[in-house]
């Protein structure tokens, strides 16, 4: 009897849920809950999931005088391709998400695409940053991250400001992404007078650096450019600064814009990063949360503050909600007409996509910018916006030590 | 001093740790003709337990290796009934799956407590400075503890009652048993001794490297490699094998990509394998 | 009568120890030849030279015309000569009509697999194996399997056979049965060299005896002839009068 | 004759069911759902070629599948290749480089031999990681021009599926053929006893290298094909050790030897993990899961689900070889 009952219950449950289904938005993804990019999609998808927080509990996205709520469907990619297929299709037909953003990692995105344009899926894509991906001729991607070839170039800058005699090294992960950044950083180097004295890429799952910082050494190198992902990055500091290389200045991707950078201790100083987005940043939005708001909800969610991953991650969301918003209701067309026209500063800056057929959804707003981990007055590390000088929140230091 | 004589000494230091790796899968081999493949698993479990035994005591990490070594005897214990006593003398192929089922338990269980992030243990020995060149005091300590422990492990094998029965019957296992050993019982030992070189060494690298649940597998390779240059049954050869990986690994990184490392590893390795199939170590027998 | 089989100055050493040394012997066509010799004589080193298992450090071994000296097992095989192994080799995973077909598949012939099948149970037939066809190889009994090996060998079609220790381990019954299979092989045309430690059995059956001792032949003759040879009395009881001394203490 | 055997009509109708399920009703997901479980048909029936009839444990078998997708993706994009002569020429050049490899290594025995395929599937994997042509570890991309000669996106994928299939009953009636062959004793005959096999006239040496060789054909296909539909190619996808091993779990789960074993546990095994990845609750534990679930097999059923199928009912032997 009691299973009866039970099952009856589960039963209505369902179909109450199908009965409000039609006030209800559907975002599939998936995430790295396991392997090599874990840390990062993890903080790219609690973006997110303060996002849908905030929208629902403000009652929803309102468009088209409906009140939209936000779900979630989800799977774990494994840090994988293999599956991803597979997952977005389900997530597409089973799971009936309105909108997908897309997993983190260009290689991903890419695997990804190849199933969401078929359908056409309006994607996000965040945490995948290489140009090649939206020159394969995809007309459903919008990328929210300022794209690769900017990433180094900036810093390339930043050095040339301070000590245009330096000698750079780039050590750089073999993969997608980094090599996407270094190749036009290295050509960049050169083209502003840098003698780029060592170049070596690393498998993506190094854990030993110790022959490379050799080699770094034996060139007698003043700056290392490079780094790839969380895991690889944060090694290589640690492992710099353990075997004392005297570099004046070390500029790394993605990893060191973590939070939890701040465990590297004395390795973490000096490092600097490329930054989507930084909590400093003092955009004013035109639309959503103040950047200070943010990062205020989501301190007080996660108790770490943001990385530029989850800023792109919520500013995501924001946007989409924005696009639904203009095209009063969840039609794929009118959702993408209102995309295409997008140009608008939120916290995270500005967005703004390419709406040229050979580079459709292109990132063509944003701009990165730099960001260097330096000691506060009780000694401890902390991250300070140093460029584009206008934006600034401390001077660059240089050398290091 | 040279980038070449800095990076063979890196080499020397690191290969000592490959080298005490691959005695324990050398070992379980030898003696009970095993190819143990929750090798890699136990060497991540060594990583995982000296960062909760170092995060809970905040001592010298490399005082907190003989707890390790203890826990990896009793682990080897349970391992070995769980998924080896049933599978000796039995097709190569059960002892195979029968240790990988067990490896993919652990992974599992692993990536369920760890997830996959890379973990650190924050333990630092300063280290000695030649010129521009800085050869940090983990590398050294690990290479001494490793050095250490093979040797402890041979005056083992050498010595007590226990180690002679293990090398009777890696040599003859018939033989012993008619001698009266208990093969079952040595067998266990020898297991056990296995996993705890494992464990021992996946606690050396963790205070060395960065590790996530899977970091394991990669040490197992290496461990392959080392094992087959050695010669099987051979511990001790496999340490010294494991330094000269090492210092194969120095000399020739400065004059390529260190990308091309595996390929020539590997490469090598199954060279060896074709004409050497005992081991470049062993004098050739018909 | 031709030889089937002429090996001339045959050797194998491994490592220090001459395992066969500068052997040479012819065998007849039709003819049982018995190979005898104490343990550790080197006998079934010298079949393992015969068929290719090890290869001849000297002289040269001729079957059929054809100089095999360097050829494989397999490659022996399909010449006609085929052997059965002192310690049974079934291919445990697969039936009594299996392992057989493997023998006429890949035998002189190189029969297709239906036809192998056909001969398969021609020769299980004829050993004696027929009703345990299709029982798998392990099921059978010491004297079953070596009937396997025999009927594996057969099954090749061969012109000569060579038959390492097929009586030892049988009761007397199988042995008088074995010895009545041997002899219809040779009846039926084809040429038999035989390794046997049961003395009375290979004096029966052999037309001539090969002697062995520490890998150097030390007789080729008659059974009659062999017994009373005194280098062959010294390799197997140690010194001539041997018989006399144990006669004596008794 | 093989059309007498009751096996290749089941593989038939099982190639035509899926082929006919997602096509009703269009429904992509499942079709996404049956690819995989085709792949893993493909790769086990393939690997069972060298540990069911052969008797040797290749834990590299999966590097056949890498080399292919990179064959055929590189035909593609840079040379402009169709798809289907893309993966077809990738099936005969990975065959030939098997062919060599399998000279080389199968003069090794046992766990050597199986050593030594770890050894050439990290040693390809480095290799390709480094070389220039195939785009480092980057690896390589699909334009979404390839997919123009097949109709577009949509169609090329339901395109490529039908190919798999096919390449998934090839591979099946590939072992049901050999099994029955003169080829097939030979191979067995080696599984259970090298020595006495070349005793016996058959010629190892070739017969090895010549089985290593086929079994890496179709897998290559399927590598092409795979990696045409992913979109992307980089060396920890194509070279993924941990799907090797997988290989040889599916193929003891259904049984190492037979033509069904090999299509039950690819088939089961992919299906039940796809199912532990997606269930909420479940996701953390299937490695546990599967682990121990390999544990139970060898233990209880060493011969996987055929063999216990063959002990319970005898005569079922006849018909699910």
């Amino acid at each position: 009897m009691k299973r009866f009952a039970f099952i009856a219950l589960l039963l209505s449950s369902c179909f109450i849920a199908t009965a409000f289904s039609q006030q209800t938005i559907t975002l599939g993804f998936t995430v790295s809950r396991t392997g090599a990019l874990n840390v990062d999609s993890v903080e790219q998808y609690r973006g997110f999931e303060l996002w849908r927080d905030q929208v629902n509990a403000a009652g929803g996205i309102k468009a088209g005088g409906k009140n939209y709520k936000v779900q979630f469907a989800s799977y774990d990619d494994e840090s994988n391709s293999k599956r991803v297929q597979q997952l977005y299709t389900r997530l597409i037909l089973e799971d009936k998400a309105d909108f997908l953003f897309s997993p983190y990692s260009s290689s991903l995105t890419a695997t990804a695409a190849v199933v969401t344009e078929q359908n056409e899926k309006i994607m996000l894509t965040t945490g995948a940053a290489e140009e090649k991906t939206y020159k394969l001729g995809n007309q459903c991607l919008y990328q929210m991250f300022a794209p690769a070839t900017q990433y180094l170039t900036v810093a390339i800058d930043a050095l040339k400001a301070k000590d245009p005699k330096a000698t750079v090294a780039f050590v750089y992960e073999d993969a997608s992404f980094s090599v996407a950044v270094v190749t036009p950083a290295k050509a960049y180097a050169q083209q502003q007078g840098f003698n780029v004295v060592f170049s070596e890429a690393y498998a993506p799952n190094t854990t030993d650096f110790g022959a490379i910082i050799d080699k770094v050494i034996g060139s007698k190198a003043t700056v290392l450019l490079g780094g790839g992902h969380y895991a690889d990055g944060s090694t290589l500091a640690r492992q710099l600064y353990g075997h004392k290389v005297p570099l004046k200045m070390i500029t790394l991707l993605v990893a060191p814009d973590s939070p939890q950078w701040a465990e590297l201790g004395d390795a973490a100083v000096g490092v600097i990063v490329p930054s989507q987005w930084e909590p400093q940043s003092t955009f004013k939005a035109q639309y959503g949360p103040s950047g200070a708001d943010f990062g205020k909800a989501y301190t007080a969610k996660y108790n770490t503050p943001p990385s530029y991953e989850s800023a792109g991650g919520y500013a995501s969301g924001l946007i989409l909600q924005r696009a639904i918003e203009q095209a009063g209701g969840i039609d794929t067309a009118k959702v993408a007409a209102a995309l295409n026209a997008t140009d608008v500063t939120t916290f995270y800056g500005r967005t703004k996509f390419s709406t040229q057929p050979s580079e459709h959804g292109l990132q063509v707003g944003h701009a990165i910018f730099l960001a260097q981990w330096q000691k506060d007055k009780s000694g401890k590390p902390v991250k300070q916006v140093i460029w584009p000088l206008a934006g600034k929140s401390a001077d660059l230091v240089y050398p290091i030590h | 001093m040279s980038g070449i004589f800095a990076s063979m000494i890196d080499g020397l230091l690191i290969g000592s740790v490959y080298g005490l790796a691959a005695m324990g899968l050398s070992l379980i081999w030898g003696v009970m003709d095993v190819i143990n493949l929750t090798h890699g698993a136990m060497i991540a479990l060594g990583m995982f337990g000296m960062y909760l035994l170092f995060n809970a005591t905040a001592i010298n990490a490399y005082l907190l290796l003989a707890p390790m070594i203890a826990g990896g005897l009793i682990l080897g214990v349970i391992i070995y009934w769980l998924a080896v006593n049933w599978v000796v003398d039995r097709p190569i192929l059960m002892s195979l799956l029968s240790t990988f089922a067990v490896n993919m338990m652990v992974i599992g269980i692993g990536t369920a407590i760890w997830s996959t992030s890379p973990y650190n243990v924050d333990f630092s020995v300063p280290g000695i400075t030649v010129g521009e060149y800085t050869f940090t005091g983990n590398h050294m300590f690990a290479a001494l503890s490793a050095v250490l422990i093979a040797l402890l492990l041979e005056m083992f094998l050498r010595r007590t009652r226990t180690g002679k029965a293990i090398r009777a019957v890696a040599d003859n296992r018939d033989a012993a048993e008619l001698m009266g050993i208990s093969s079952t019982r040595v067998l266990m030992v020898a297991f056990a001794i296995g996993i705890a070189l494992a464990v021992a060494s996946g606690a050396l690298v963790s205070t060395l490297f960065p590790f996530t649940i899977l970091s394991g597998a990669g040490y197992q390779l290496k461990s392959f490699v080392v094992t087959v240059l050695a010669g099987l049954g051979k511990p001790f050869g496999a340490l010294v094998a494991g330094v000269l990986l090492g210092l194969l690994e120095g000399a020739v990184s400065p004059f390529i990509a260190i990308s091309w490392i595996p390929l020539i590893e590997f490469g090598l390795f199954v060279l060896v394998l074709i004409v050497f199939p005992r081991g470049i170590f062993s004098r050739a027998t018909a | 009568m031709t030889a089937l089989l002429e090996v001339q100055g045959i050797s194998k050493r491994f490592g220090g120890l001459l395992a066969v040394g500068d052997v040479s012997f012819n065998l007849m066509e039709g003819e049982i030849l018995g190979l005898i010799g104490p343990n550790g004589a080197g006998k079934t080193t010298l079949f393992n030279l015969v068929n290719g298992v090890y290869k001849s450090d000297t002289g040269s071994i001729i079957f059929s015309s054809k100089n095999i000296t360097r050829s494989s097992p397999d490659q022996v095989v399909h010449l006609g000569l085929a052997r059965t192994h002192q310690i049974v080799r079934p291919l445990n995973g697969m039936s009594v009509l299996e392992n057989v077909t493997v023998g006429a598949c890949f035998g002189r012939e190189y029969q297709s697999r239906r036809t192998a099948r056909i001969t398969a149970l021609e020769v299980l037939e004829r050993v004696g194996l027929a009703s345990r066809a299709n029982s798998p190889a392990s099921s059978l009994t010491l004297a079953g399997k070596k009937r396997l090996e025999v009927a594996r060998a057969l099954a090749a079609r061969p012109k000569l056979l060579l038959l390492d220790e097929v009586l030892a381990g049988l009761n007397p019954t199988e042995i008088a049965q074995m010895i009545d299979l041997v002899r219809s092989i040779r009846d039926s045309g084809v040429s038999v060299f035989m390794i046997e430690h049961v003395m009375q059995a290979i004096m029966n059956l052999s037309d001539r005896i090969v002697v062995l001792n520490l890998g150097r032949k030390i007789a080729e003759a008659p059974p009659r002839e062999v017994v009373q040879n005194p280098d062959v009395i010294v390799a197997y009881l140690g010194s001539p009068d041997i018989l006399d001394k144990l006669r004596g203490s008794a | 004759m093989i059309l007498r055997r009751p096996l290749l009509w089941l593989i038939l109708l099982l190639a035509a069911l899926f082929a006919w399920l997602p096509l009703h009703g269009n429904n992509v997901s499942l079709r996404e759902d049956l690819i995989l479980v085709a792949l893993a048909i493909i790769l086990t029936s393939n690997l069972n070629l060298m540990i069911g009839y052969t008797g040797y444990v290749n834990f590299g078998h999966i590097v056949f599948y890498g080399l292919g997708g990179y064959v055929g993706v590189y035909l593609m994009t840079v040379r402009g290749w169709h798809l289907v002569p893309s993966a077809v020429t990738a099936g005969f050049a990975v065959s030939l480089m098997a062919l060599l490899f399998g000279l080389g290594i199968l003069r090794l025995r046992g766990a050597y031999f199986a050593l030594a395929t770890i050894g050439v599937l990290v040693a390809v994997q480095s290799f390709v990681s480094n070389f220039e042509p195939w785009g480092r570890s980057t690896g390589m991309y699909v334009s979404f021009e390839s997919y123009a000669p097949l109709g577009g996106p949509r169609h090329a994928l339901w395109t490529t599926y039908f190919l798999i299939v096919a390449v998934m009953a090839l591979s099946l009636i590939l072992s049901l053929g050999i099994k029955a062959s003169k080829f097939g004793l030979g191979l067995f005959a080696i599984r259970e006893d090298e020595d006495a096999a070349i005793v016996l006239g058959v010629n190892a040496t070739i017969y090895k290298a010549i089985i290593y060789s086929v079994s890496a054909f179709l897998p290559a296909v399927a590598g092409t094909l795979m990696f045409f539909k992913n979109g992307t190619i980089d060396p920890s996808i194509a070279f993924e050790f941990m799907l090797s091993l997988e290989g040889i779990v599916m193929l003891m789960l259904g049984g190492q030897g037979t033509v069904a074993g090999s299509a039950l546990g690819g088939g089961l095994y992919e299906r039940l993990r796809s199912y532990l990845l997606t269930s909420p609750r479940l996701s953390e534990f299937h490695l546990v899961i599967a682990g121990a679930l390999l544990l139970l097999v060898i233990r209880l059923a060493p011969g996987g689900l055929i063999g216990w199928l063959y002990r319970l009912v005898p005569r079922s032997r006849e018909v699910i070889e």
